[in-house]
């Protein structure tokens, strides 16, 4: 069986490599073979969720006592998140196949995606930290490659290098973090983690337990990275200058919640009951409840559908690392997976939308498309109904999760945040929603659009699917990573979401259905949303002033005071005092039998008089 | 075998009947004398391995003379430098002649190979010298030579100019040593260096140092060390080329050979030891730093290599100073190595000079440039020995740098390494400008440069000892330890 | 009879400038030392590959060379690698053949020479070798300020050398060991009170040689101005001669090291922040890469910062491999970037950033290995760079147990803050230099021909395998000693 | 009968005048006698050394005196090779003015 583990684990980069290497001129052949290894890993990723397996491990490096291994940890967990991945990916490559069709570099972009299948994949199974880290590092290549795709447009480039670098910064925490806990715990494994912890309180076995929650404070920094917590967020809504298909897996589905699946694997590791003992936990609940707010205030006035789903995805993010900061990693893991459906539903939709529009992504130029893409409007619309949370969809019931866990947890604050950001999600979903979808079409892209084919709808139907029913206990069960049953009840949580959902569907009906314009386009708060609280800006002021300016400061020191003043000066004194010392060679004799007779009184004076 | 100042008569003598002879050799046959002469320094260095110690009997001969493993590598030195300088001085015959007495034939020549035999055989004896009786006489021997051998080209202004100011100057510096001499011999009641050293107490110390430092200026003036280093760049400048070569490697080496028999008493007594490092040290670092840096600015190859040789001198005034703290080799043994190597090197380095002046009437560093295209040959041995002078490792130039380091480095003498440091780099630059204008530099000039048959086979055997002893340097040790 | 290793390039070089043909001559020695190189790596045997010949007897100086233990083996696998591609990638301009090569492989042979000799004397002066070659091609035959920047590398190096070799002279006789060979001194101990002075001139002089902040103004200009092959040596292989040799004599002046384990520290986080921050301002392609090589350097310097602090192998037996693997890694990236970035040079005629634009959609096989390398050199994992920078960390926090943080752990994290600085750059010019739209210069530059591919591709490849898989890497760090006994610390990373 | 010291004292004084002369004096033969009178201290003191060095059989110690012979041969030598290179320069020149030797410097 764990055989079959590490061909789920080879096979997508074997398909990468191979296209790379040799199917540069056949550019279909390369979709296919992708797709193709996508379909694979999914059957075995199928295969091996049920049956028991054991752990296999290959020693990558290895200096006495310390072994970094490079393995699987083929647990419930992992498998679970498999199913998302694979299946996810499967579907995208499908959709891919058409969406891409005409791309002049197609075999590049599936040769991308097969390298996101791969990393991916290495992150889901990993059974250490440094392994995580090294695939997490991959995936956030592939990113940057997928977003990239089309880099001769500077806003691509810019974007993809943007994604890396903000990620790299979430890393220079996560690498810390990891050093740390593996000196306090000596450690990278989860197995090893839990072994040590036993879910025993702290204080008995760590020197600090301050020490020890900074660690995991700055692992969690790796996720707010990845995972694209405020304030490393910027990253994310530019990101989707790359193809809709990528934006769909990797930056709404799979990797984004890797951060949330890291989280959730370390909180499971050591042990929620250890975690709750540690210091400044409530940190990564605020975080995550702040991103979903915020995302959820600048989703509310964007123009451009990808962006809309974009700051939705880090709302929704936000909300899952609510959950893990809750201390109820199950509750994030099951939105964790929910969420993967139906945001792979719509971003794939809105990508449909944007092809059948000719790559129109402002929804104020679409409109009246429900007539026009009939199948590409239902399975939308499903999407988003399971976004907002409408009763009985999957997104219901996780969402559910979450704000029970706050109200259980008794964080009242992070609960009113959660279920005015439930409220939020509706407005803005349905303002999308109403908008593209009816009315009259605004524009002559929209007007000419027509339902896409079967290679698209398809994997619409079957996430649809999905979006509705994988909420359910026989499916999550089987399926979602983590998946704590609880027997749905009406109490505070249920009230306060049917309420957002009522509120929020009413504001976003009254404003926008039938809709020319937005009314709320000179609002001056919402300008504010508009221009996303001018973070990015104040980011690019931050880092203009503070490392461009720094450097060039440093540059200008090191040239002038280093290079220039002490080499140069060393350098220009010694051929000064050289010369010097030539104009004593005056070459006059009586100069010299003068500086002779000065000599000999040196000498004498310091052979006979000093000692 | 036959007892050893019978190779100082043997020279002498034939340096007379050479110079005898001479007067009826026609014009163009002037070689021979030189032929003569390098058959006579080739013979006395044979027999040199055949030397014994003069008779312990003969009390009057073996007070003034020693034997031993110093003289016997100096006498070997001089005789080599001297075999060598003849080489040079063949294929400078026609520069010679150009200056001297007819331009149009080699008339001037032969005396100047004569003159190289006396200067030889007074250097010779330099190397034996323990007494300061014996002493005086063979430097002065050698010294009056090189009078005549500097201001030789008589038509020349720059050798006469030259001339005046050695003559001056030495003179100058002989009148210290005689004065100094008789200082030490009214403290000590001695002429003889060794009852000098058993003379030694703190009573009669402070005469002694008197003395010792007069001495020292005259040694200083001999080796160029600073401050009496001022004659160096002008002389070596306006001298024939021969000459030059020939005062800055023999008699400088001579030099040091009596330094060394000089300062030995004084160093190994303890009452005057600190006294005498100390201004040793002083001479070392000022010698090393004025050497170094004045070169920096010098335009002139001639010139460049007269400071070479005065920073040279420092970086063995060092390994004096650092008298045998160092545990491998004596110091003693160190000059004797760096002098060895740097006979090679700057041989080399006078016949590349007479080279390209030859060819380029010029003496400029200028004059190198270009050289890489036009005589890619001698580029590359230029080259060699540029690297080996600036004293890169894997070149013989390295281990004489080395040693001095090491000497001084255990004798803790950290300021004058400081400045050794300071040199060493300086060093790089100036012998790599001579790199730099034969490979980075055009030529307006592409005619490609001839070397002589003889410079040319000297050159390949210079520039293979440099390598080979770069890499195995032992057998010098041997001759040092020859005893 | 390791001397082979530098016997076939010397004698290669003779012969180029006896008249063989140049190109072909080079390539086959080069070649051949690769394929000793590589075969030596499957048939490790010390004694079969040490040869000792007496050179001198006061000081006992010896000829001795051999594969000292696993690290010598991993430089000399460096070296040949880096040494064939140089000579493969290696363009001469026309009438300047032989020097060219013969420059190329004295430089090569020098840097074998330095790894491969058991006697410290010949370490160090093989390294010296290398100067005069560097100082004729870059002044010769160099790009922009050529003149400069010859100057200023060999002044450099030659007073980081002579400063060295004061404190190489220091050590020796302080050790009272007979001999130069490596096997006696490490045997020798030192008085700790002399141990500060030695190893301050050791940081020092070895600091020179490997752009230690603030003696690191040399590089960046040299490796900008060198021709490709040059740069891609020196870089490479040369300038690791210095860690090397910190490393290598290390065991004898631990105490000493620790005297000035805090100045260490902060001129090693100069190196990787200051100097970082240095990079970013670039705008040069090639300065850019010469700056970073000298900010990686801190990262090596970070894992013997962490070896002096545990005081030795024995108690962070991490910190030796994980420099050997960077030392390993660094030298490759370095050597490919420089290779790559010849290549746009010669393509497009500049390497200024604003100047490009847009390469990848001309020249995308270009694109991708520049691409591979910038990121083996940003430490993606996968590529030997991330090996090596993770066990650098690692060794970083090797002792440290939860408590507050040590020096080194407050370093560690500090130096962390490098790779964001780092991947700045690297994206940063990767994005002027391939992406974005195409612009006239870069529209029609071509990709790759073969000469530069293969090189390329065999260094890729080296990265990737030591990157996947590092164990192969470490596995030969743990062959034994050239002689038993004789060196402590590899001995117990053995246990 | 004068002391030693005033011996040496005498020669002292004349060793420091050759000296001067050497430095402030401008013609070339000027300067040789002032460094003959250099020579002359120097002999002066080894006399007089020697005159006060009695050995052991009561006698002077004649090596100094001896020495003093070597210095007058010596110093005639010199001389001679001195004039001639004089009159060379003075006919290549038509000066003897040490301050016209200036050609070579720096």
């Amino acid at each position: 069986m764990e055989t079959l583990a590490w061909i789920i684990l080879g096979l997508p980069l074997l398909s990468a490599v191979t296209i790379h290497l040799g199917l540069k001129s056949s550019k279909n052949l390369s979709a296919y073979l992708a797709t193709g290894s996508a379909f694979v890993t999914l059957v075995l990723a199928l295969i091996i969720l049920m049956p028991e397996t054991e752990n296999r491990a290959l020693e990558w490096a290895t200096i006495g006592d310390l072994k970094i291994e490079i393995g699987l940890q083929l647990d419930s967990f992992a498998k679970g998140m498999m199913i998302v991945v694979t299946g996810v990916g499967f579907l995208v490559h499908l959709f891919s196949l058409a969406y891409m069709k005409d791309d002049s570099a197609k075999e590049r972009y599936f040769c991308g995606l097969s390298l996101f299948m791969f990393s991916m994949t290495g992150i889901v199974m990993a059974p250490n930290f440094l392994m995580m880290f090294m695939f997490w590092e991959l995936v956030g290549l592939s990113s940057y490659l997928l977003i990239g795709h089309w880099y001769e447009k500077d806003s691509a480039a810019d974007a993809a290098k943007k994604a890396f670098l903000t990620n790299r910064i979430g890393d220079f925490g996560f690498m810390i973090g990891i050093l740390m806990l593996w000196g306090i715990t000596g450690t990278f494994t989860f197995d090893g983690l839990s072994e040590f912890f036993d879910g025993a309180h702290p204080e008995v076995l760590v020197p600090s337990v301050t020490i020890l929650s900074i660690s995991i404070l700055l692992i969690f920094m790796g996720a707010m990275g990845k995972s694209a917590q405020a304030p490393l967020h910027v990253w994310l809504p530019d990101a989707m200058e790359g193809p809709t298909p990528v934006s769909a897996l990797i930056h709404a589905a799979t990797m984004v919640a890797a951060g949330v699946f890291m989280m959730a694997r370390l909180y499971t590791s050591i042990g929620v009951d250890t975690i709750g003992h540690l210091w400044g936990m409530n940190t990564i609940a605020w975080i995550g409840g702040i991103t979903s707010l915020l995302a959820a205030l600048m989703a509310t006035q964007q123009d451009d559908i990808k962006k809309i789903l974009a700051y939705s995805t880090l709302s929704q993010l936000g909300y899952m690392v609510m959950a893990v900061g809750l201390l109820d990693p199950e509750a994030g893991m099951f939105h964790l997976f929910t969420h993967a459906w139906f945001k792979a539903l719509l971003f794939l939709g809105s990508g449909a939308v944007i092809y059948a529009c000719h790559h129109e992504q402002n929804i104020w130029k679409m409109g009246g498309l429900q007539r026009k893409m009939p199948i590409t409007f239902l399975t939308f619309g499903i999407g988003t109904l399971a976004l907002c949370g409408f009763p009985f969809t999957a997104g219901f019931f996780s969402k559910e999760q979450i704000l029970e866990s706050a109200a259980h947890s008794k964080q009242w604050g992070l609960f009113a945040v959660a279920a005015l950001v439930a409220c939020l999600t509706t407005f803005y979903m349905l303002r999308l929603f109403f908008i593209a979808f009816l009315g009259k079409n605004r524009s002559d892209k929209a007007n000419h659009a027509k339902e896409v084919g079967p290679l698209m709808f398809v994997p619409l139907v079957i996430l649809a699917v999905l979006a509705l029913l994988s909420g359910y206990q026989f499916l999550a069960n089987n399926l979602s990573p983590l998946y704590n049953h609880e027997g749905f009840h009406v109490g505070a949580p249920f009230i306060a979401s049917i309420s957002a959902l009522v509120i929020g569907g009413f504001l976003s009906w009254k404003l926008y259905f039938n809709a020319e314009s937005d009314p709320l386009a000179n609002n001056s708060l919402c300008k504010i949303f508009r221009n996303k609280f001018y973070i990015d800006e104040l980011y690019a002021k931050i880092v203009g002033y503070a490392q461009d300016t720094v450097a060039a400061i440093v540059h200008f020191i090191d040239e002038l005071v280093i290079n220039g003043l002490i080499v140069g000066g060393f350098s220009r004194a010694a051929g000064g005092i050289g010369r010097i010392f030539g104009r004593l060679q005056s070459g006059n004799l009586q100069g010299y039998a003068a500086l002779f007779g000065l000599g000999v009184i040196l000498v004498i004076y310091l052979t006979v008089f000093v000692s | 075998m036959i007892p050893a100042h019978f190779l100082e008569a043997f020279v002498l003598i034939s340096a007379l009947a050479l110079l005898m002879f001479e007067a009826f050799i026609p014009s163009r046959h002037k070689t021979l004398i030189a032929i003569g002469s390098i058959g006579v320094l080739v013979f006395s260095l044979v027999l040199l391995f055949f030397a014994k110690a003069p008779d312990p009997t003969n009390s009057e001969m073996a007070r003034f003379y020693a034997w031993d493993a110093s003289a016997k590598f100096f006498k070997g030195f001089t005789l080599l430098a001297g075999i060598l300088t003849l080489a040079l001085g063949l294929d400078y015959r026609k520069a010679l002649s150009k200056f001297t007495a007819n331009p149009e034939s080699e008339d001037g020549t032969g005396e100047y190979y004569c003159l190289i035999l006396l200067a030889t055989a007074g250097m010779m004896w330099m190397a034996s010298a323990k007494d300061l009786v014996s002493l005086f006489v063979s430097l002065e021997l050698s010294t009056i030579t090189f009078y005549i051998l500097v201001a030789y080209m008589r038509r020349n202004v720059g050798s006469l100019e030259a001339g005046v100011k050695f003559l001056i100057l030495g003179a100058l510096s002989t009148g210290f040593l005689v004065y100094g001499i008789s200082w030490l011999y009214g403290a000590s009641g001695s002429t003889e260096l060794s009852a000098i050293g058993a003379s030694i107490t703190e009573a009669n110390s402070t005469y002694l140092l008197f003395g010792l430092a007069l001495i020292l200026v005259s040694l200083a003036f001999k080796v160029g060390a600073v401050p009496l280093h001022l004659w160096i760049p002008d002389v070596y400048q306006g001298s024939p080329t021969p000459t030059t070569s020939f005062l800055s490697i023999a008699s400088k080496a001579s030099g040091f050979a009596i330094s060394l028999r000089v300062l030995e008493p004084f160093l190994n007594s303890p009452v005057t030891h600190d006294k005498t490092v100390t201004i040793l040290s002083i001479l070392a670092g000022a010698t090393i730093l004025v050497g170094n840096l004045a070169a920096i600015p010098q335009t002139n190859f001639k010139r460049l290599l007269a400071y070479s040789s005065i920073a040279n001198a420092g970086f063995i005034l060092l390994a004096l100073a650092a008298w045998d703290k160092g545990s491998d080799l004596t110091s003693a043994q160190i000059v004797g190595f760096y002098l060895a190597i740097y006979l090679i090197m700057t041989f080399a380095a006078f016949f590349i000079l007479s080279t390209i002046h030859r060819n380029t009437g010029s003496e400029e560093i200028s004059a190198f440039e270009g050289l890489g295209t036009r005589n890619p040959f001698l580029a590359l041995m230029t080259t060699v020995v540029m690297a080996a002078m600036a004293g890169v490792p894997l070149t013989a130039g390295f281990y004489g740098k080395f040693f001095s380091f090491e000497a001084g480095v255990q004798a803790s003498l950290w300021v004058p390494i400081s400045i050794g440091f300071i040199g060493v780099a300086a060093g790089f630059y100036y012998y790599f400008q001579i790199i730099r204008a034969m490979y980075w530099r055009k030529s307006f000039d592409e005619s490609p440069i001839k070397v002589r048959p003889l410079s040319l086979y000297v050159l390949i055997t210079l520039t293979s000892l440099l390598i080979i002893f770069g890499f195995f340097p032992q057998p010098i040790l041997w001759l040092l330890q020859a005893a | 009879m390791s001397i082979i290793f530098v016997l076939i390039p010397v004698l290669a070089a003779l012969a180029i400038l006896c008249g063989c043909k140049a190109r072909p001559t080079a390539l086959i020695a080069s070649g051949l030392t690769l394929f000793l190189g590589v075969g030596s790596v499957f048939c490790w045997k010390a004694d079969v590959w040490s040869v000792t010949l007496q050179v001198l007897s006061k000081p006992s100086i010896h000829l001795a060379m051999g594969f000292y233990d696993g690290m010598s083996l991993i430089m000399v696998l460096l070296s040949v690698l880096v040494l064939f591609t140089a000579v493969f990638a290696g363009k001469a301009p026309e009438g300047s053949q032989k020097l060219y090569y013969s420059s190329i492989l004295l430089i090569g042979a020098g840097g074998l020479g330095a790894f491969l000799s058991t006697d410290l004397f010949f370490f160090y002066a093989f390294h010296e070798l290398a100067l005069i070659p560097t100082f004729l091609m870059i002044g010769m035959l160099g790009t922009g300020e050529r003149k400069e920047a010859a100057w200023k590398i060999t002044i450099y190096l030659a007073l980081g050398s002579i400063i060295l070799l004061a404190g190489l002279i220091w050590l020796v006789s302080a050790s009272g060991s007979d001999t130069w060979l490596f096997k006696d001194l490490l045997a020798s101990k030192i008085d700790p009170k002399n141990q500060t002075g030695i190893a301050a001139l050791l940081i020092v002089g070895f600091g020179v040689l490997i752009s230690l902040f603030p003696f690191h103004s040399w590089a960046a200009p040299a490796y900008a101005a060198a021709p490709a092959p040059v740069a891609m040596l020196h870089a490479g292989v040369l300038k690791k001669f210095g860690l090397f040799g910190l490393i290598r004599l290390y065991p004898m002046v631990s105490s000493g090291m620790q005297d000035w384990l805090g100045w260490l520290i902060v001129l090693l986080l100069c190196n990787i922040l200051w100097v970082g921050f240095v990079t970013i301002n670039q705008k040069r392609l090639d300065m850019m890469l010469g700056n970073s090589s000298v900010m990686h350097m801190g990262y090596i310097f970070l894992a013997f910062a962490a070896l002096v602090q545990a005081g030795g192998a024995a108690a962070n037996p991490i910190a030796i491999p994980a420099a050997v693997v960077l030392m390993f890694a660094h030298g490759i990236s370095i050597a490919l970037l420089f290779l790559l970035t010849d290549v746009i040079r010669q393509r497009t005629g500049t390497v200024e950033l604003a100047e490009l634009g847009g390469l990848a959609k001309s020249a995308p096989r270009l694109a991708f290995l520049f691409g591979l390398a910038g990121m083996a050199s940003i430490g993606l994992p996968g590529l030997a760079n991330f090996s090596g920078e993770v066990l650098v960390f690692l060794s970083g926090f090797e002792n440290y147990k939860g408590e507050g943080f040590g020096c080194v752990q407050v370093a560690t994290i500090l130096a962390l803050w490098g790779v964001v600085i780092s991947a700045v750059y690297i994206l940063r010019a990767y994005r002027q230099t391939f992406q974005g739209p195409a612009i006239s210069v870069t529209e029609l530059a071509k990709d790759l021909n073969l000469s530069d591919q293969i090189p390329a591709i065999i260094l890729a490849a080296a990265l990737l395998v030591v990157g996947l898989y590092p164990n192969s890497l470490l596995s030969l760090l743990k062959k034994p000693p050239y002689c038993s006994g004789c060196d402590q610390s590899i001995e117990q990373v053995d246990k | 009968m004068a002391s030693l010291n005033e011996f040496l004292f005498v020669s002292g004084l004349l060793f420091a005048v050759g000296l001067a002369g050497v430095i402030v004096r401008r013609n070339i033969i000027v300067i040789f006698m002032s460094l003959e009178l250099m020579l002359a201290a120097a002999s002066l003191t080894l006399v007089a050394f020697s005159r006060y060095h009695v050995t052991d059989n009561g006698l002077p110690d004649y090596n100094g005196q001896v020495f003093v012979f070597f210095i007058i041969t010596v110093a005639a030598a010199e001389v001679a090779v001195g004039l001639a290179i004089i009159v060379a320069l003075y006919r290549a020149r038509q000066t003897i003015n040490v301050e016209d030797l200036n050609s070579m410097r720096g």
